[in-house]
This record gives structure tokens, sequence and C-alpha cells, in this order.
């Protein structure tokens, strides 16, 4: 063992040899080791939020047209520094009426909730958080924190667009959280495991994208629904509910749901990479180095976030009860039976060579799809019979 | 030693850090409160009536059926991890578990109670 | 190691705070809230005693998931009833729902 | 006294005292804050007890839904929000010696019981508490009959609490 393959491990040990030579208790130096590498793994995580700003301007501007950012330093780098320090010396006003706790309790536990997400992401083999056993499941209640954040923000401000927005946003990330909670359970039966790290290991011989395409792309819908991007942002429908539930927060506070958002989409873009797209493994480099780990991780969760992002500038808002229906009438029906039909399909398939088992994961995916969305067209086309009349057909023979 | 320590301390050091943005905001940022920057925000009109505006029924039936389904994915997960292992009956005890629900589904959805308006 | 009684202390503590909190609060959603954390104290049980007794015997464990089932089933349908009377007579409140009394 | 031992005593102290803020604060809504709080610190006392998956589980399941529900609830019951008149009946006297007895009693009963100050076995290395669960919960010999009773329980509460809050005549 030494630095080259397992950082984390020899840099602690180090620490801790030169903590204990002071005179502390072992136990007591391990934890504060342990502190210090969270510290610095948050720390990091900060500085990447930081330039996640620059990223999203960046790729929104080239989405639009644009050049964006272009004038602070080279590339424009510096400019969200910049924007940092503005947001420090902006005034913190407090609305009159505001439940003083509650509001400003609000956005810390809207950036804790993004940030304890972390502890369970394994960066590369040997780093990592920790390896809980229930690490699928810790998702979901990180983002039950972030939930109740938000609805505490919306309810604390004293203000009608607050709190009307943060009402709609909690209905429509708890309605989109059973899909997501569904398509948890997938990448859970393949590898007989909840562990994150278990669950990339067992993705070595197939990416489970191949095995479950559709839940996969279930996944990402729900994951943008549960971030509140477009086309699912209608908390920041202007011209109705002016910024949603966090209106009347400024300066570093307004920053602190800002930069949770980013985070979020950044972290959950990695956790669409972990779950589907084998995390840090690629062909075996993994192996080479941890260093090596952490960048393909690294490049995956980025590819998550671009892929987020294209999705956000490229569609329109939908409506808010178009948007229940979609999730009510079809995303949670079709959730439920890909994982019946994945279930089913695992056992039938149990036993079979890898490529058996694939072509058929993958065919029973495709073909649950192709019904799905043949069902819809159907239903729309007899919806919109209802509204038009039948098409006429014959017409357009003469 | 228990693994939920580092959970703890993620929490913790989670917590402290948008604590310190916040403070520095505050420390660095002016503070000159007056009546009208402090009264509640509409779009520059005289806030009207009540904030406690009354909602819409349906929000208790998103929690309700939330609620419901979130209890059963707390079932389905041990479930799930097993299911590599067990046989087939089990692969049918979580098809019927979650037939039944959606029945509770198909209902709500018949009583027209997940449509927004 | 902390003793086993030390959480069944606990649990009867939080077991007597919603015990008061159901018997004593006016708004029916209180007496809910109350309820809540004396089913929340059966759990605490429930997993002390599973750490306590053998690890493997996992009956402990699969009773605290299924007072979870209770606890959504009893909330979901409490709240509901609290909305419904709620539309009816325009009180939340538990003693004016005095109906049954001759 | 142990690390342990003190973060036991910590997590407890703030589990009660926030539990005593859910039963006394007047704001409905900060009643169900407080219970998030206090459920948090049981979801503590679980990771503890090194029931990681029940931990997990009664985050998810209370301050992601339960807690989510009965502030919809609150915004649904109250038109205005300002507390009108006291929070506790008349009887509340009557209910606190109640709780304070049972509570003298339950700690009488459990002091008696000199079997329950023994100290917890190690967990064996290697268990997994997640799939011991899945076995008992999808075996014949076990829990199974639970496991899909669990599911008409969740189906007759959906149905009920939909028809008992919501029709119309």
């Amino acid at each position: 063992m030494n630095f080259w393959t397992d950082p984390l491990k020899v840099a602690a040990e180090w620490l801790e040899g030169i903590l204990t030579g002071w005179g502390m208790d072992a136990i007591f130096a391990h934890v504060l080791v342990v502190f210090l590498g969270v510290l610095l793994l948050i720390t990091i995580l900060m500085v990447l939020d930081i330039f996640l700003v620059w990223i999203e301007r960046k790729v929104v501007s080239r989405f639009q047209d644009r050049i964006g950012p272009n004038r602070v330093g080279p590339y424009g780098l510096i400019q969200p520094f910049a924007d940092i320090i503005k947001l420090i010396i902006k005034e913190d006003t407090t609305p009159d009426g505001a439940d003083k706790v509650v509001y400003n309790l609000a956005p810390i536990l809207s950036m804790m909730s993004v940030l304890i997400v972390w502890a369970v992401v394994p960066i590369a083999p040997v780093i990592l958080g920790t390896d809980l056993n229930v690490g699928v499941l810790f998702l979901i209640a990180a983002g039950a924190i972030g939930t109740l954040s938000i609805i505490m923000a919306g309810w604390s401000s004293n203000n009608k667009f607050a709190l009307i927005g943060g009402f709609r946003q909690v209905a429509m990330m708890v309605a989109f959280e059973i899909p997501m909670l569904t398509m948890l359970l997938i990448p859970t039966i393949f590898a007989g495991s909840m562990n994150m790290n278990a669950i990339i290991q067992a993705q070595g011989s197939i990416w489970y994208f191949f095995l479950s395409p559709l839940g996969t792309l279930i996944f990402l819908i729900a994951v943008i629904a549960e971030l509140g991007r477009a086309p699912f942002d209608l908390a920041e429908g202007e011209s109705e509910l002016v910024a949603g539930y966090n209106t009347e927060y400024s300066g570093m506070k307004f920053g602190m749901f800002y930069a949770g958002e980013l985070l979020h989409a950044m972290t959950f873009g990695g956790i669409w990479g972990i779950l589907f797209f084998g995390g840090y493994r690629f062909f075996g480099l993994e192996q080479v180095s941890p260093f090596l780990a952490v960048l393909i991780f690294l490049a995956k969760a980025l590819i998550g976030y671009w892929v987020i992002m294209w999705v956000k500038y490229t569609m329109m808002r939908i409506r808010i009860d178009q948007m229940l229906a979609f999730n009510w009438m079809f995303l949670t029906p079709l959730s439920f039976v890909l994982l019946m039909v994945t279930a089913l399909a695992n056992a039938l398939l149990a036993g079979t060579s890898i490529w058996v088992y694939g072509i058929g994961m993958f065919a029973s995916n495709i073909i649950l799809g192709w019904v799905a969305l043949e069902i819809v067209r159907s239903y729309s086309r007899k919806e919109r019979e209802k509204l038009e009349g039948p098409r006429k057909v014959a017409e357009a023979h003469h | 030693m228990n693994e939920w320590i580092y959970v703890a301390l993620f929490m913790i050091v989670g917590a402290i850090i948008p604590i310190g943005a916040i403070v520095a905001g505050f420390i660095f940022g002016p503070k000159k409160p007056n009546p009208i920057k402090q009264s509640t925000y509409e779009c520059g009109i005289e806030p009207v009536g009540d904030v406690w505006v009354q909602f819409k029924a349906q929000y208790y039936i998103f929690a309700l059926v939330f609620l419901v389904f979130d209890v059963e994915a707390v079932f389905l997960f041990p479930w799930a991890v097993k299911l590599g292992q067990l046989g087939l009956y089990a692969v049918v005890e979580g098809i019927v578990f979650i037939s039944i629900l959606i029945v509770g589904l198909v209902y709500t959805w018949r009583k027209g109670m997940l449509e927004w308006s | 190691m902390i003793p086993l009684s030390w959480y069944l202390f606990f649990s009867a503590a939080l077991f007597s705070i919603g015990l008061f909190g159901a018997l004593s609060r006016r708004n029916a959603v209180a007496i809910l809230l109350g309820i809540e954390l004396m089913l929340n104290s059966v759990n605490v049980n429930l997993v002390a005693f599973w750490r306590y007794g053998d690890v493997s015997m996992m009956a402990g464990q699969v009773f605290a998931i299924i007072v979870f089932a209770v606890a959504a089933a009893e909330v979901s349908v409490g709240l509901a009833l609290v909305i419904s009377v709620y539309r009816r007579r325009n009180t939340v409140i538990a003693e004016d729902l005095d109906m049954l009394k001759w | 006294m142990t690390p342990e031992k003190i973060i036991f005593l910590i997590v407890a102290g703030a589990t009660l005292a926030s539990g005593l803020m859910v039963v006394t604060t007047r704001n409905l809504i900060h009643a169900a804050l407080w219970l998030v709080a206090t459920l948090f610190g049981v979801a503590a006392v679980f990771a503890i007890l090194n029931a990681g998956f029940i931990a997990v589980v009664q985050i998810v399941v209370y301050v992601g839904a339960i807690a989510i529900l009965f502030i919809f609830a609150v915004m649904l019951t109250r038109k205005d929000m300002r507390d009108s008149g006291p929070q506790h009946n008349k009887n509340w006297w009557a209910g606190a010696l109640l709780a304070v007895m049972t509570f003298g009693g339950l700690v009488f009963l459990v002091q008696s019981w000199a079997s329950l100050s023994k100290a917890a076995a190690d967990i064996p290395s290697g268990f997994d508490a997640v799939s011991q669960l899945g076995n008992q919960l999808t075996s014949p010999n076990a829990y199974v009959l639970p496991f899909e009773v669990a599911s008409v329980l969740l189906l007759a509460a959906m149905v009920g609490a939909v028809y008992v809050a919501f029709n119309r005549k």
C-alpha cells in the first residue's frame, strides 16, 4: 500500500500517527482526522460549486448563441468569485412578520441536504465517505430534508408567492419521488445490495444502462423534477410566482439556495452515473489509480450534469396540472410495471449467460416502453378526436 | 466503531459551512432596514389580505399517496436486496404486493383526485 | 456500552410526553402529533430489544417496519377525518365535536 | 462515562426536549417542525443501536412524508393561522397527572427487572440487517403474511382517506 494506490488511508494514518504521538487518545484522533477529511471534501465541493456557476453560465450562453462571461479573467473564470463577493456584501433582508428562526434555518438545511448526500457517494474505490449498507435509501432521506427546507422557506417568508410556490414545488417533488424510489429499486435488484460501492462493483461486466434503459430514462426525468429544473421549474414561473419559495431571500441566504440547486444537479448527475453508468469504472482504468478513478467519476458526473442542463435549456416549462398528470397517470404506473417486469425477467433469466440476460432485459425494457407510448398515443388521439371531431381522412384522397 | 459517526460528521460540517457563509454575509453586508424594504414583496403593490391563503385539497391527496408509496418502498427495499437469491415465489409475492397498491392508485385516479382542478 | 434500561427509560419518557399531548391538546391535529410520539416510543423499544437480544432474530426490526406502516395508515386516515370534519363543522377543536352526545 | 453514553444522553435529552415542545407549542406548524426534530432524534437513537436501515426509514417516512402530510393538513384546516383560545383543554392537569403516573410506573417496572441492565453483544462481522430483513419478509416460515397484509392495510388507508376526506355529496 502506498500513496498512489490508497491516498486517503496513507494520509489518515500519517496524521493519526502524528496526533497520537502528541499524546492524543487514539479514538479521538481518528474522529478528528475523519472530521478534517470531511471538511476537506466539503470545501472541495464548495469550490467546485463556485465553478459550477461559471459552467452553467457558459453552457447556457452557448445554447442561446451567446458567449457568456468573458471579461473577468481568462474565459471569465474569475466571474463566479465576483458573484460570490457581490452576494456576501448584499444586505440580508428579513420581511416583516417572517418567522425568524424557521426563515434562517431553511437555507442552511437546503445546503446541508445536498452536502450530506456525499457521505455515501463513492468517488473512487477507496475514496468514499462511509460504506453504508443503506446507501440508496440514504439519498431519499437526504432529499426529504431538502423537501422540508423548501416548505419551511415558503411558510416562514410571510409571502403569498413564497407560500404558494413552496407548496407547489413540494407537491411536485413528492409526486416525482415515487418513480424515483421505484427506479432506485432496479439497481438494487441487479446488484443485490443497497450499498453504492457494491452497485458500482457489480457493474463490472455490464452497465445497468444496458439492462434497464427505460429505468435510466425515468430516473433522469424524476431527478430533473426533484431538482425543480426546467421543464419542471414551476416555482420559477416568474410571471405568476416571482421566484417561488425563495422570493423573500436575499444576499447569502439566497446564495445558499442557488448554490445548493447547482450542486444538487451536479450531485444527481453523478448519482445517475453511479447507478446506471458504472460510476468510477471505465474499462479497468479505475484499477490503475484512485486518482484516475476520481477523474472518471467527475467526468461522468459532469456529463450527467450537462444532460440535465441540455434538457433545461431546450425545453419549455410545462403547467403544473400537466406535470402532475404526467407523473400520476403515466410515470408512476409505468415505473411500477417496469419494476414488476424487471423483477420477473430477473428471476426468469437467472442463470443464463450474460449475453442472454442482457439482451432479454434490454428487449423487455424496449417492448414495455413501446407499449406504454402506444397506449398514450391512442389515448391522446381519442382525446383529440373528442375535442376536434374525427379527422377527415377521406378528403385527403381528392 | 459505529459507521453513523461519519454521517453525523457530514451533517455537522454540512451545517457549519452554510452557517459560516450566512454569517459572513451578515457581517459584511450593510444593515439599513426600513419599513418599505421590510414589507412583503408583492411586485411593488401594497400587500392585500392575509398571507395564509386557503389551499386546494389536492395537496393533501398528493402527500397521502406519496406517504403510502413511501412506506411501500420501505417494504420493497429488503425484498429487492434478496431477490437475486430467492426463487420465483419471492417475485410473485412482490408483484402481489405492488398490485394491491396499484389498486389504490387506480381508485384515487378514478375518483378524479389526482387531477389538479 | 449503554445498558438496555436507558433506552427503556427514554422510550417511557417519550411515551408519556405523547400521552400528555394526546390527552390535553384541544386541536385534533395536535392530538395526532401526540399519538405519533407514542408510536415512535414503541419503535425505540422494539429496536432496543432486537439489539440486546439475539441479533439474527429480526422480529424487532420487522415489527418496527410494520409499526411504520400502521403509523402511516393512522396518520393518513386521521388527518383525512380531521379535514372532513373541518369542511362540515368548520372547526378542528376536539371538544366542539360533540355530535355523538345526546 | 464512555463517549457512547455521552452521545446517547445528549441525543436523548434533545429529543425529549423537542418532544415537550411538540405538545406545548401554540403554533401548529411549529409543533409539526418540533415533531420533525423529535423524530430525527429518535432516528439518531436507532443509529446508535446499529439499526441503520430503521434509522434511514424513520427519516424517509416521517420527515419526508408524515411531516409534510401534517403541514399540509394544518394549512388546509386553518383559514387564519392566528391562535384562538387556549391550546390545552380544561382537564389538561388530569392528562399531565396520568402521563407522570405512566412514566413513574414504567420506570418502576424497568428498574425492578435486573436483567435489563445487561450490555449488548457485539454485532457479528458480516451481518447485514437489510438482507436478513429481506429473507424474513419473504420467507413463508416467517413474515410473508404480515408483508402482504401491510400492503392491504396501506390500500385500505389510501382508499379510506380519499373517501372520508373528499366524498362530495
